[in-house]
């Protein structure tokens, strides 16, 4: 058992935190989340340049040999800096699945994601879906050698910025069937992709993206194409132990932010951090804080064992953050007082982002009852 | 004991209700976030009642109030409720003016109780100032005498919709050498009067609710101190009990929790309505004890006042009881909408609102309410604070 | 609308508070619970010359006009004493199906019941049976014009001191059958019945009731013997307003007491009332036991509306009981401190009793359930 | 970072695996409700261990310890909680051991050592005294020279299965014009010694698990005095440190809920198993997840000082949320149970325990221990002064 960084993850760790100290601050993150573009595609460039892209690679990939701890060490200084820019969708998501394509995808596409080349976004939930990933209306119909895809995701996160698209498209069986759904690799200017861009409440850029029998070849496919699910729910996971990264950098500045700031405050002549039940209450936010860093490191090393105890472990995080996030948010706001309500203060942004990452890849319901059955499973087996 | 509304008070309630069907403007029917409204669009219906002669029902009879009892209070407020109506602002009727019919003098009540009731005049409340929060006693902006005006110098905050005030009414310390609540005089101030600047404070949903107010000599005539000079704590006071009257807002959670089961019975989770999915469900009706809770003590408490007993720290449990149920309604409105809680609907500069049209419109302020909500459980004396309330006045620790 | 108490109430209250205060001080209560009997039979004859057990009942069944806030306020004072004796069992429970009965039943049984002289236990519940109140394997048959019962019915509290039961048992259908259910009154002693009696943790007598082939006559059956569960449920609903006032007496003191005990006990040389993490701990008891007042009126008001009002009201109740009683006892003894452990202290059998008040007619999850299925059944009815 | 035991370490847990199974005595498998164990039993495992060189694996080897590395140590506590071992009381290898090798003189070390190690003495502690709760340092309890003796008088509490020990471990005032914290000596204590009586205090479960330890004149020599006079605070504050060493109780705890899916599996709802009823097992994930996250921030504790630091503040961490999770535990147990929660099996004088027959087994304790439990949040400093130290020692407030 082993919990220290390797020299590189310090490495990785410092040298991004120092660059987001530099160019990342508050006031400059609010003038590009107000900002046409919304994002930074220099801000990307220099992520690439540090070699954060390529990170958690193997060098057999062209990566820089790092895994998903690389991938944990990067988002939770995103976490901390509130960056927008879509490490998780582009480096988590997209290359999860394309390193696990053919040499010919990874060739074509993983090579320029890591050098920042191409974004990709993943549209894979439904508008009637909620968070069951094999609850699919979009199809891909067998077209000659190739596909054709068709239907309506809602809320691709990073969708705006991205080059590409990682789609789930149904190929085969009912509408929430486990089996025959299938992922695809879509250029976002392919002909019938149309999208809908918008801002969203916590300062990213998604889009409604609608495909229109939108063709493509073979080499599209990742995957087994009549059973992705697997890969599709291995690669979420992975989301998720990126995400409860995220969020414990988030928290973690939140709760001493809301430190700071009770320290210099003062209510009735003592600063308000003399009072002993927001001294509680702050004690209790960096213990949610604390356990949630635990079970972010918990499901980050399970990422690779058997499936049930990594989607057991992925589920249990997003439990545990989802709440953690909720209890720390809202008490962070309650106790900077009426200035926690303000756009101008940084806090209430962390509250805002913290509150949509428990509805990322499944919010604390959801997770709480797929942890559930998988453990009913568990005993059904262990009872055989 | 009994729950029986008398024939006159269900024939009181049919009244109400017909009258709010046949007067409240359609246009404004379900405006939902009030935050955006218009100054008319805010006034509309409080002009319509104070040409009925109901917009201060808590209002003494010779001053223009109802005469209503407490029951046909509790049932008016039930029906609008039901009927999701924009009711008069509570800086105006609730709060400046049973301090101006307490408290002023003939001539303050002759010039400003008709523009309160006609909802003609736009009022706004001038208490908190910067670094203070809830310590409203700590008041830094001063008044000077000078020969027959105040001269007002200082800054207040969260000055709610002060962008469309005509009057405030304003905490200024008068005496400087008294001590912390001494000292403090109440002051109405024509919001037209040079020297008054109003900031707009942007909230975290991106909403323009409340504002800074800056006073750079404002010169206000010494007619317009309300009582005695010095004694202003005491109306603050008075002023502060009349606004937690009606904060427990049960009547609007119940709207709330209805609009929730409507959406919990549009939004699916693997085909099955939200609201058959006993996860959530139990959510609503936890919720939604908890709401009868509140409203069985809000009604002992009514009791009691009706028996004669002013409002007193019980109204601190209806504050902190109600703002927690409102906040979780909206928390779990939040959750109930799903993935299309995230899109921001009310955008940023060069995106429109009313043409949003991404998921259901139910999503589209979801995150947005919640969010603002939290505000509930800090202003009008924070609920910690008003756990120290009941901890001295009720415990008497 | 009208919270007040009639004269009467408050006369009942005033005197019943009276004679707890003069004869069942916590120190006369050890010693009952103590003894060989666990309880007083000249109290229970003191209470029936009170007028307390003929309260509730109308003056043309021989009571004294009153009804379920009469019930309410003798609850509520026994809940504040801890006093022990059946008066939920025997006048709420017995006399609720027995004022329901016929005129002979009445004259039999309810007016003996009234003067204190018979004592009923309510033997419904069964090993398998958890809360379900139609979960019955316990059953009567139909022998000549009578019934024989066999069966085991799971801690029936204040058996041992009861000289009849009312049992429910299964006179048709399958074991969860709503239907197919009757209601029966049986003497103790009579053949076939064998008691094992035990002390409870709150400091009250039950038993293990087995009935072997008892013979009871037509007479014996309250109601319909073929539909009885909708007359269960409706005494059942009234036990359960009866005791959540119970509980509500039972908070109010066990959170003065804790009041009174933050004031005088001392550490670091401050007294620990002063400590303000406590005191919002002690707001929220306080908060918590006012909200219970308010739900007992509210589900007491409502046992005379329609079922499923009446239903929800109860259930409502008890999910707000059962989550305030849990809340106030845990408080309670933690503020207490290591004295909040010991026997010697008042405090510690406060505590057991609201523990298992919860418990009692349906713990805060089968409540919470009842509530929302019977919320469900009223959407479906108003989608019609 | 990585989760994999070494090849080493896996050796060592098989080892340690056979070594229970062999070596545990058969007849206290599952015993569970500890406080009701003869002085035998509860002395029976440490006795065996003892003679194995296993008793006390955190001392430093020369002293007796095992020189295992922390993982070890870890595996080891693992597997006994696996087994439902009794391990060793705190008194003697927890707490005095490491006071006496650590600050003791080399007459204490040769003398106590070894009959700590064995398991042959039993050991208790008087530290809490009447009224003083969490404040350790308010000791009223003298200790006045007199000659080669000190001359003991004073009163403690809550001293733990006192009725068994052979020594004592207390803390008294020698100095009594010093403040609060200084002044205080550190005393070993023959129980046997006259003018000792051992009252006992019945605990709300029923049991007597703690009592009332009343010294008069009670005579010890000089030679008992451990380090320096007026310094045991030091020694003290020392000894508390190792004491919330393990308190997480995280195997412990994960038995438990093992335990709890048993009877969940037994115990029926409507004819289901109340383990596959959704608000049920959810609340047993709730808890599991809970105890995930208390373990993995035991191990990183764990890793931090095995990296040289030493038990810091963090351990505030570990009381408060194992002894959350171990209530949670008892009161979901005791829910599970249903109606036969209620049977008091300890029963009064007259009512046997083991002959109880009413229920199941499982449910004859669960009230009991769920009350029982509540002292995990009160002890060893209040869950109220952890999040103190929180605040002053992490937050730095």
């Amino acid at each position: 058992m082993d919990f220290n960084f390797t020299e590189e993850q310090t490495m990785i760790r410092d040298s991004l935190a120092r660059l987001i100290k530099d160019q990342y601050d508050f006031d400059t993150r609010r003038k590009v989340v107000a900002s046409k573009e919304g994002w930074r595609p220099k801000m990307w460039a220099q992520f690439a340049e540090l070699g954060l892209l390529a990170a958690p690679f193997s060098e057999a990939d062209g990566g820089l040999g790092g895994g998903p701890i690389d991938a944990m060490v990067v988002m939770e200084e995103f976490g901390k800096g509130l960056v927008v820019e879509p490490f998780l969708q582009s480096v988590v998501v997209g290359g999860g699945f394309l390193k696990r394509g053919t040499d010919g995808q990874k060739a074509e596409h993983l090579a320029p994601m890591m050098a920042g080349e191409r974004v990709f976004a993943f549209a894979y939930a439904e508008p009637k879906g909620r968070y069951n990933l094999a609850d699919l209306e979009t199809t891909a119909t067998k077209d000659g050698a190739g596909w054709k895809i068709s239907g309506h995701k809602a809320v691709v996160v990073g969708a705006p910025w991205a080059s590409h698209l990682i789609v789930t498209a149904r190929t085969a069986g009912g509408r929430r069937d486990t089996k025959g759904i299938g992922v695809f690799i879509v250029a976002k200017d392919a002909k019938g992709v149309t999208t809908r861009d918008y801002p969203t409440v916590d300062g990213r850029r998604a889009s409604e993206v609608h495909f229109d029998n939108v063709s493509v070849g073979a080499d599209a496919v990742i995957g087994d194409v009549a059973n992705g699910l697997p890969l599709i729910e291995r690669v979420t996971d992975e989301a998720i132990a990126a995400l409860c990264a995220e969020a414990c950098g988030a928290m973690k500045v939140a709760q001493t932010m809301t430190v700071e700031y009770s320290r210099q405050r003062k209510q009735f002549g003592t600063p308000i951090g003399k009072f002993q039940v927001l001294q509680h209450k702050m004690v209790d936010m960096f213990m949610e804080a604390e356990q949630s860093v635990s079970m972010t490191y918990m499901a980050t090393l399970k990422l690779d064992e058997d499936d049930v105890t990594r989607k057991k472990a992925a589920s249990a995080a997003k439990v545990r953050i989802g709440q953690a996030g909720r209890f720390v948010g809202q008490n962070a706001i309650q106790i900077h007082g009426g200035m926690g309500m303000t756009d101008e203060l940084a806090i209430g942004h962390y509250f805002k982002r913290l509150t949509i990452i428990d509805s990322e890849f499944g919010n604390v319901d959801h997770h709480l009852k797929r942890y559930t059955d998988l453990s009913a499973a568990d005993l059904a087996v262990a009872a055989e | 004991m009994n729950l029986d509304f008398t024939p006159e008070e269900t024939a009181f309630r049919d009244e109400v209700r017909a009258f709010i069907r046949e007067n409240y403007p359609k246009e404004l029917t379900g405006t939902g976030t009030r935050e955006d409204l218009t100054r008319e669009q805010f006034l509309a219906w409080h002009k319509i009642l104070g040409k009925k002669g109901w917009s201060a029902p808590a209002w003494p009879k010779k001053y223009g109030g109802t005469g209503w009892t407490s029951t046909q209070r509790y049932i008016w407020s039930e029906e609008n409720a039901r009927m999701d109506t924009i009711m008069p602002l509570p800086f105006s009727v609730s709060m400046v003016g049973p301090v101006i019919y307490t408290f002023g003098s003939e001539e303050q009540k002759a010039k400003h109780l008709p523009g309160i009731l006609s909802g003609e005049v736009w009022w706004c409340q001038g208490y908190s100032e910067p670094g203070a929060g809830s310590d409203l006693a700590s008041v830094k902006t001063t008044a000077v005498r000078d020969g027959d005006h105040y001269v007002i110098n200082g800054q207040k905050t969260w000055t709610t919709l002060a962008q469309h005030a005509d009057w405030g009414f304003f905490l200024c310390r008068t005496d400087p050498s008294a001590k912390s609540q001494e000292g403090i005089s109440f002051i109405l101030v024509d919001m037209k009067t040079p020297g008054i600047e109003v900031r707009p404070i942007k909230l975290i949903d991106g909403t323009h609710e409340v504002n800074e107010t800056w006073l750079t000599d404002v010169r206000v005539p010494v007619g317009n101190l309300v009582g005695k000079e010095n004694e202003g704590w005491t109306y603050a006071k008075f002023l502060l009990a009349h606004e937690r009257s009606g904060i427990a807002g049960v009547a609007r959670s119940k709207r709330g929790i209805e609009r929730l089961r409507d959406i919990a019975s549009t939004e699916t989770i693997d085909g099955t309505p939200l609201i058959l999915n006993g996860d959530f469900s139990r959510k609503i009706s936890q919720l939604e004890i908890d709401l009868t809770a509140l409203e069985f003590t809000e009604l002992r408490t009514l009791a009691s006042e009706a028996a004669g007993k002013g409002p007193g720290p019980e109204s601190s449990i209806l504050k902190i009881k109600g703002t927690e149920i409102q906040q979780r309604l909206t928390e779990l409105t939040l959750e109930a909408v799903g993935n299309y809680g995230a899109p921001y609907a009310r955008g940023m500069d060069g995106h429109g609102v009313n043409d949003f049209g991404v998921g259901p419109e139910y999503a589209n302020f979801a995150a947005d309410t919640y969010f603002n909500m939290r505000k509930t459980s800090i202003y009008g004396g924070s609920n910690e604070i008003q756990r120290n309330i009941i901890t001295k006045m009720i415990l008497g620790l």
